[in-house]
């Protein structure tokens, strides 16, 4: 019954350009960072510019970090600019969103940075370059075990896949690796667009944990910190992937110091050849205009080039050859480590990075590898 | 004083008044009268500056009016006691007289005590929100508001609009008076009996035209405005 | 609960209850005179905050000349959203303007979008404002302190300005009836833009006090606060003043307090504003202080 | 007399043959002969739209009530679709937070079951909450119903166990054939167009011309706008139903408050109090929407970049031409008229230069 | 018989009573007057009586029902039905239509018959057309059934506001200043049109009006509110003559 569209060799094989679609945040919630991982795209693209002989051609559509926006941006897409690949997107809510159209077009897609487990589960065409929730929330909390809390606090924003899904992962494990059901003092949901966190912060407060663990986009990060440093906490406060952004330490300045947050990525600590010529040729590219490579733009990079070294390896531009040839891949040196496909279609990479905040600059403080 | 020319109004394409001419002399009670609809508003309107006029010409002494801003038209002493009364109900009546006096300098005070001596109902009523007022006394208001700015001509349009008799009465002893302290008057009226009566000068405007004109005492005795306006059933 | 965070959150709630009420009052004025619910405040609050994030990062002000070069700039763009949005269609239905209104809305927030990017920019520190006290255990940053009795005075001003200038009385005339209004001689252009301007004033102090407690700039940062204190506004009764600036803190104090006695109805504190709301209307259908308006028949 | 007749007939079969001309458009659209499912998303859509805005045009536009809720009661027919129409097996997955309510958690209704199901749950709620607000006057009642439709989105949000919360429902199953959306399309404005048109629709105009007058001719106004109020939220649900399933997924962010903007806005774009015109809005809007992407596209011309064309740009044009429109076409589309022979051969005319006899038509249109 | 009796109605807002211990019966198939100064109470008076407002104390009786508190909507069913002080039409919407919709109560279909056409529904429609035509016709409007309402001279307009209310069926039809703002001579035209009326339709008529010609030619009895209180009642030559009425209200006549 699925006799689905026009396939897409109809579309590119006679032209001399293959497209492959960019489905990014560029605007609303994740705008920033969505703009940081394109630019990844981008510059992987004007390295490695053809494959089987053509010249591939990025079409970069804006999901404006909306879940409706977001089907309608994948379907133009797919059926409007024929692309025979899609990347993205920042933001697992838009991906999940867009997962069922891109399951039943059959093109393959690879997501970057979008962490949470529902985004590939289920979807023979949905990959991802980067670790899972489950295992930021579990790295999150063995660190803050491993650092002296015995309580923590978390604070989630309601509705936000990634948010809710880490934060849940994170109380799992606090609870498995202390041992204890009540280790949890306390858990707030807040809303899209609150900007006053403090009844929350009060009432975290008065629980007194060791450790706040806030998983929340850039946007939201600085407000929370900020004005839990105003209340007087002054436990660690700790995130997740989404944090490692300049728009984090602009806004909550000095009160950013000493939060702690995970990541895929570390400029100065390149894991593979790949990785050494990236962060010099994209430092290059980004001048002044980021202090720091984002690791979403390492992963975006990643992504794009899973992408082509699968094209290259299908001799085509089938949907499902690519699909079959991005799980065929083996050992593929990538800028953020080694990538190889779990059957479910996620990168398996078992190794996280540290950073925390200091003098105003992400810092690496560790890496940490957990065996699940 | 005023002197109007030719004059044409129009809303969107209708055209409500059609080349009117028309001469106010200073210190003179002038009467508009006309079945409804005839234009008289309209014309009222228009030499104030709330409608513009498409064609024609607005002269108040010896000055050209037509292309004015309303705002600029009520300086050169022209008030409008509008149809309707149109109080602010939301102000006192103390506020009402103060606004209308609003492009005065100085004298306000005397103003108002001239208007209270006037209507000494409004004197007992100045705190009173104009929207509580009764109809007859919103009527006092508007005229006394009009007055406010030392107008040299006043226009009041049908100020006897849903009065009691015995305030209609009143109203038109008020005309007399203020006539009689200087002040010019332009005055539309349904009953026409009762304008007539103390105009000087009477036009009789019929859907947009000036069909008949001549002081009121004759107009009174004019057999086709006793037939249309009057009312012939004298009992 | 201590006594302490109880008291901590009373502080939350009646600072963040002043807020709403500053930014009330200057859509309650609008309303008040031109019966427009000036869907765009909420945007003009969010261009001053920017504003001031220009003047001090981009142009190292310092905060005092910032503030008045913000105040000034905001007045400006409120008055020209005035020209150049509502002027045109004084005489159209209302439904028109309202959508005017919802149109310039959309216009600033993707302008904004579009100019400044998505990425939220950092309020600049105002020293002064952001120092923290701690009080009995109670920490309050000075902006905490101060926004409320900056409220209560911006009130008083306004309630001077609307009941006892002439400038007050033109506008309460104007908000009857226009074309009477212009039959007194007065250019009820002027007096409309003199409300602009007190509105977009109250907006861009609003902004700066805003910005001091909550740092962050965005674009659709303006979209919140703009509805809550739309509601605020209804709630006091839309075009009272006084009702603006109570329907504000009644907002702030119970959303602090949602939070803070009823943990499990966090998710419900933006429903909060609502239902008041609706509870109000329904008992008083023109909210707590707003004139009775009964239909003359 | 003969030449008029023949008028009336050249009419007729033109009209006939507009309706089959665009019954094989569609035909040819949904067998895939033509278009792409872009093109088709995007038709589905404005249809979806028009079902709203004429909805929302019966309340607004018609009935003169200042309604802003449309959106939380699209909110209920597309939650309602989504629940009850994912597959039993799926919901797990879906709902990996907190599991879904046993009491739902084992139904699955048919499509058809699930969008009337929607419908009706919205007006039910309309009545609801019409009892206490529809007394409240104009900009009272908009904020008030804008109220309910928020209350309603931050319940949703809060209900995990039937709506997944926040996260929402994804994996919805599609719609089959464009018919599915032009058909209930078609169906519920023609429903509305008798409506209006009969003795119901005229109490409507009345109470909105004038609702004194309207009671004292003995028209219960509670009754009336409570009817108008429940309709225009049964087609909201209807749409909101249809939405779920075009896009495969609903969360409630999407249901925010400004969502009932757009309709507001296509309403006045197609001129209020007008069917046609709304139904025109709605395509143009949603049409519109998706060309002017073009801006949103890096644009080169000669080689060079230029730099106006990025992401955001698209919609600063969007909320550009809104405000030109809305400023000095005020009318809107159709003003308050309808599209009819008359008014297309006044058009054919002018463009043909002929002289215009006997009457003028009254203004109004663009 | 009385049609319409009230007893002893207070309307008072706030602080103001605008209707006083009121008392008034009109009897079937006359023209009844009430006068006063203005802000006596006269419209609020008839408020009342059409339910827009509930009067403080008293009870007001149509055809010895008590109908106080009722709905106005359903005061009119039950055959009472008004003009307004300040022309209230559905302005935007042609002459016919303003009279179809003051048919509509009388529509026994519900809604979804009626939007879906049902037999009795287009049978309904017919009848209604075909009555409303009549109505139309007798009183001379029929050839502007398509003009829309607030393009019509104001004369007409008033006529349609009385057309418009008759064709609720009503029997007692409530007058509220039907000739302000008509000079003297369209008065008398009214005057005619009301008699004529009255006769044809076998109405009841209670009106309020200050055109003292009109008041005193037409009416069989008349009723003087002043503060809400009734200062005098009888046939025009008693009012003419009362010296609490000429006080109070009339004035003295200058002279012819
Ligand atoms: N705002 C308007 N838009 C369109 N037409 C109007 C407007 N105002 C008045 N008219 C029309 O212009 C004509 C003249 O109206 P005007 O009000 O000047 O008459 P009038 O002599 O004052 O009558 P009345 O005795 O009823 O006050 C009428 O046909 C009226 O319908
Ligand atoms: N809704 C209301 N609220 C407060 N006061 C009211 C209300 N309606 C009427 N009044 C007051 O009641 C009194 C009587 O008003 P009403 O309109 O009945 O007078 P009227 O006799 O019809 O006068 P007119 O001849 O001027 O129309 C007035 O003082 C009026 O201000
Ligand atoms: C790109 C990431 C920082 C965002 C986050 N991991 C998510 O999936 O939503
Ligand atoms: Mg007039
Ligand atoms: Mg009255």
């Amino acid at each position: 019954k699925n006799d689905s569209l026009p396939s897409s060799e109809t579309a590119s094989g006679d032209s001399d350009v293959i497209k492959i679609g960019v489905f990014e945040p560029l605007t609303g919630e994740n705008g920033g960072g969505g703009s940081q991982e394109v630019g990844g795209i981008k510059y992987a693209n004007k390295i490695y510019g053809e494959v089987l002989g053509k010249k591939v051609e990025l079409v970069i559509v804006d999901n404006k970090s909306d879940k409706g926006e977001a089907t309608t941006a994948v379907t133009r897409l797919i059926e409007k600019d024929k692309v025979v690949a899609i990347i993205g997107s920042y933001g697992s809510g838009v991906s999940i969103a867009a997962g069922d159209i891109i399951k039943q077009s059959k093109i393959p897609t690879m997501g970057a940075s979008c962490t949470n487990p529902m985004v590939t589960q289920g979807n023979e065409f949905y990959f991802r370059a980067c670790f899972l929730d489950p295992f930021q929330g579990n790295v999150m909390a063995t660190y803050a075990i491993n650092s002296g809390a015995n309580t923590a606090a978390v604070i989630m924003q309601n509705g936000d896949d990634y948010s809710i899904g880490l934060g849940n992962f994170f109380i799992k494990s606090f609870k498995e690796l202390t041992e204890d059901e009540n280790s949890i003092v306390a858990t707030s949901e807040f809303q899209v667009n609150d900007t006053d966190f403090n009844a929350i912060l009060t009432n975290i407060k008065s629980k007194n944990p060791d450790v706040i663990f806030a998983p929340s986009s850039a946007t939201t990060a600085p407000l929370i910190i900020k004005q839990a440093r105003a209340l007087g906490i002054t436990c660690p406060i700790m995130g997740g992937d989404t944090w490692e952004n300049p728009a984090v330490i602009d806004v909550a300045g000095k009160d950013a110091e000493g939060i702690v947050l995970s990541t895929f990525f570390d400029e100065n600590d390149p894991a593979t050849e790949e990785a050494k010529s990236f962060v010099e040729g994209y430092k290059k590219e980004l001048g002044d205009s980021e202090p720091i490579i984002p690791a979403v733009a390492a992963l975006g990079y990643d992504a794009y080039l899973l992408v082509l070294d699968a094209i290259e390896r299908a001799g085509s531009t089938d949907g499902t050859a690519i699909r079959d040839a991005i799980a065929a891949t083996k050992d593929f040196e990538g800028v953020t480590g080694v990538i190889n496909f779990t059957d479910e279609g996620d990168a398996d990479k078992n190794i996280a990075v540290i950073k925390t905040v200091k003098d105003g600059q992400f810092v690496y403080i560790d890496t940490v590898e957990v065996k699940q | 004083m005023l002197k109007i020319r030719n004059l044409n109004v129009h809303y969107g394409g209708i055209s409500a008044v059609k080349g009117i001419s028309l001469d106010v002399p200073e210190k003179s009670i002038v009467t508009l009268i006309g079945a409804n609809g005839a234009g008289k508003s309209t014309t009222l309107r228009s030499i104030v500056g709330l409608v513009k006029a498409s064609e024609g010409e607005i002269n108040f002494l010896g000055e050209n009016i037509t292309d004015m801003e309303t705002t600029e038209i009520v300086t050169k002493g022209i008030t409008l006691v509008p149809e309707g009364r149109r109080v602010f109900d939301n102000l006192s009546v103390l506020e009402n007289l103060k606004i209308g006096a609003y492009l005065q300098k100085e004298g306000i005070d005397e103003n108002i005590k001239m208007v209270y001596d006037l209507f000494p109902r409004l004197r007992e009523r100045s705190w009173q929100f104009a929207g509580t007022l009764s109809g007859g006394e919103q009527q006092m208001l508007a005229v006394g508001r009009a007055l406010m700015s030392k107008p040299k001509l006043i226009m009041m349009d049908e100020p006897s609009l849903g009065l009691a008799p015995l305030i209609v009465n009143g109203i038109f002893d008020i005309i007399k008076e203020i006539n009689k302290q200087g002040t010019t008057i332009l005055l539309i009226e349904q009953n026409a009996n009762k304008a007539l009566k103390i105009a000087d000068m009477g036009y009789v405007l019929e859907t947009g035209t000036i069909t008949i004109e001549g002081p009121g005492k004759e107009l009174l005795m004019d057999q086709r405005i006793k037939d249309a306006y009057l009312g012939t059933s004298k009992k | 609960m201590s006594f302490e965070t109880f008291m901590q959150q009373l502080a939350n709630g009646i600072s963040i209850g002043s807020l709403y009420a500053l930014i009330a009052i200057g859509y309650t004025m609008v309303y008040g005179i031109l019966r427009l619910i000036n869907f765009a405040h909420g945007d003009i609050f969010m261009m001053a905050a920017y504003f001031m994030v220009f003047s001090m990062i981009n142009f190292s002000l310092p905060w005092y000349i910032a503030i008045v070069l913000v105040i000034i700039s905001t007045v400006i763009l409120g008055v020209v959203i005035e020209r150049i949005a509502y002027k045109p269609l004084r005489d159209a239905p209302r439904m028109s303007i309202m959508i005017s209104a919802i149109g310039v809305s959309f216009f600033l927030e993707n302008l904004a979008t579009y100019l400044f990017t998505g990425v939220p920019k950092g309020f600049p520190d105002i020293p002064f404002l952001t120092q923290a006290a701690n009080i009995g255990g109670i920490s309050l940053s000075v902006a905490t302190i101060v926004t409320p009795i900056i409220t209560i005075i911006l009130l008083l001003c306004v309630l001077f300005i609307t009941n006892k200038t002439k400038i007050g009385m033109a506008m309460r005339a104007v908000s009857k009836d226009y074309e009477t209004a212009r039959l007194m001689g007065i250019k009820i252009n002027r007096v409309i833009s003199t409300t602009f301007v007190i509105g977009s004033a109250l907006a861009a102090v609003g902004a700066v006090l805003w910005g001091a407690k909550y740092p962050s700039v965005m674009p659709l940062m303006g979209v919140m606060p703009g509805l809550k204190c739309f509601v605020a506004a209804v709630l006091g009764g839309i075009g009272n003043t006084t009702g603006a600036v109570i329907g504000g803190f009644i907002l702030g104090m119970g959303e602090m307090m949602i939070v803070a006695f009823l943990p499990l109805l966090t998710g419900y504190r933006d429903a909060f504003a609502f239902i008041v709301l609706i509870i109000v209307l329904i008992v008083k259908p023109t909210g707590l202080l707003g004139e009775k308006v009964t239909d003359k028949v | 007399m003969m030449i008029n007749n023949n008028r009336k007939l050249m009419r007729r079969s033109l009209t006939v043959l507009i309706i089959i001309a665009f019954a094989s458009i569609i035909i040819l659209l949904d067998t895939k002969t033509i278009g792409d499912n872009y093109v088709r998303r995007i038709l589905n859509l404005g249809a979806i739209y028009a079902i709203v805005s004429v909805s929302m045009n019966l309340v607004n536009g018609f009935t003169g009530l200042f309604s802003l809720g449309q959106a939380g009661f699209m909110a209920i027919g597309a939650f309602t679709v989504a629940v009850f129409t994912v597959p039993v097996e799926l919901r797990e997955a879906i709902f990996y937070i907190v599991p879904q309510n046993p009491l739902v958690a084992n139904i699955e209704l048919p499509f058809f079951v699930a969008l009337i199901l929607g419908g009706l749950l919205a007006a039910l709620v309309s009545i609801l909450i019409g009892m206490p607000v529809l007394r409240l006057k104009s900009d009272y009642l908009a904020i008030a119903t804008l109220g309910f439709s928020e209350i309603i989105r931050i319940i949703f949000t809060n209900m995990k166990t039937i709506t997944n919360g926040a996260l929402g429902i994804n994996r919805i199953p599609g719609i089959p054939t464009m018919w599915i959306t032009f058909g209930v399309a078609i169906v519920s404005i023609i429903f509305i167009v008798l409506l209006i048109n009969s003795s119901y629709g005229r109490a409507f105009k009345a109470i909105r011309e004038d609702d004194i007058a309207a009671e004292a001719m003995g028209i219960n106004l509670f009754k009336h706008k409570v009817i108008s109020f429940a309709i225009g939220a049964f087609f909201a649900g209807i749409g909101g139903g249809l939405l779920a399933s075009l896009l495969g997924t609903v969360d409630p962010k999407q249901f925010y408050f400004t969502m009932t903007y757009n309709f507001l806005l296509i309403i006045v774009l197609g001129g209020m109090g007008s069917v046609s015109g709304t139904i025109i809005g709605s395509f143009v809007v949603t049409a519109g929407l998706e060309y002017l992407r073009i801006f949103d596209e890096p644009l080169t011309v000669l080689g060079v970049n230029i730099p106006i064309f990025r992401a955001g740009f698209r919609m600063v044009i969007f909320s550009f031409l809104l405000m030109i429109l809305v400023l000095f076409f005020r009318q809107g589309i159709m003003g308050q008229k309808e599209l009819s022979w008359d008014m297309i051969e006044g058009w054919f005319k002018r463009r043909k230069g002929l002289p215009k006899k006997g009457k003028v038509d009254k203004g109004g249109t663009i | 018989m009385s049609v319409l009796k009230i007893d002893n109605v207070k309307m008072q807002f706030g602080g103001v009573i605008a209707v006083n211990n009121l008392n008034i019966d009109v009897e079937k198939g006359k023209i009844v007057a009430l006068i006063g100064p203005n802000g006596a109470g006269k419209t609020t008076a008839f408020n009342v009586i059409t339910g827009v407002y509930n009067p403080t104390s008293g009870s007001v009786f149509l055809n010895d029902k008590k109908i106080t508190s009722l709905s106005p909507d359903k005061i009119t069913k039950l055959g009472i039905a008004r003009t307004f002080q300040n022309i209230r039409l559905f302005k935007n919407l042609t002459v016919m239509d303003n009279i179809l919709i003051a048919n509509h109560l009388n529509v026994k279909s519900n809604f979804l018959s009626s939007a879906l056409r049902m037999p009795w529904y287009i049978k309904e429609e017919n009848h209604m057309r075909k009555k409303s035509e009549m109505l139309l016709d007798k009183l001379g409007l029929l050839g502007i059934k398509d003009e829309i309402a607030s393009s019509l001279p104001y004369g007409e307009q008033r006529k349609l506001e009385i057309a418009r209310a008759l064709a609720t069926d009503a029997k007692l039809l409530l007058l509220d200043e039907p000739a302000a703002g008509m000079n003297p001579h369209e008065t008398m035209e009214l005057t005619e049109f009301i008699r004529n009326i009255r006769d044809e339709f076998d109405l009841t008529v209670f009106m309020i009006e200050h055109h003292m010609n009109l008041v005193m030619e037409i009416s069989d009895k008349i009723y003087v509110l002043d503060f809400g209180q009734l200062i005098a009642e009888g046939t025009a030559d008693d009012i003419k003559n009362n010296p609490r009425v000429i006080e109070a209200y009339l004035g003295v006549e200058e002279d012819a």
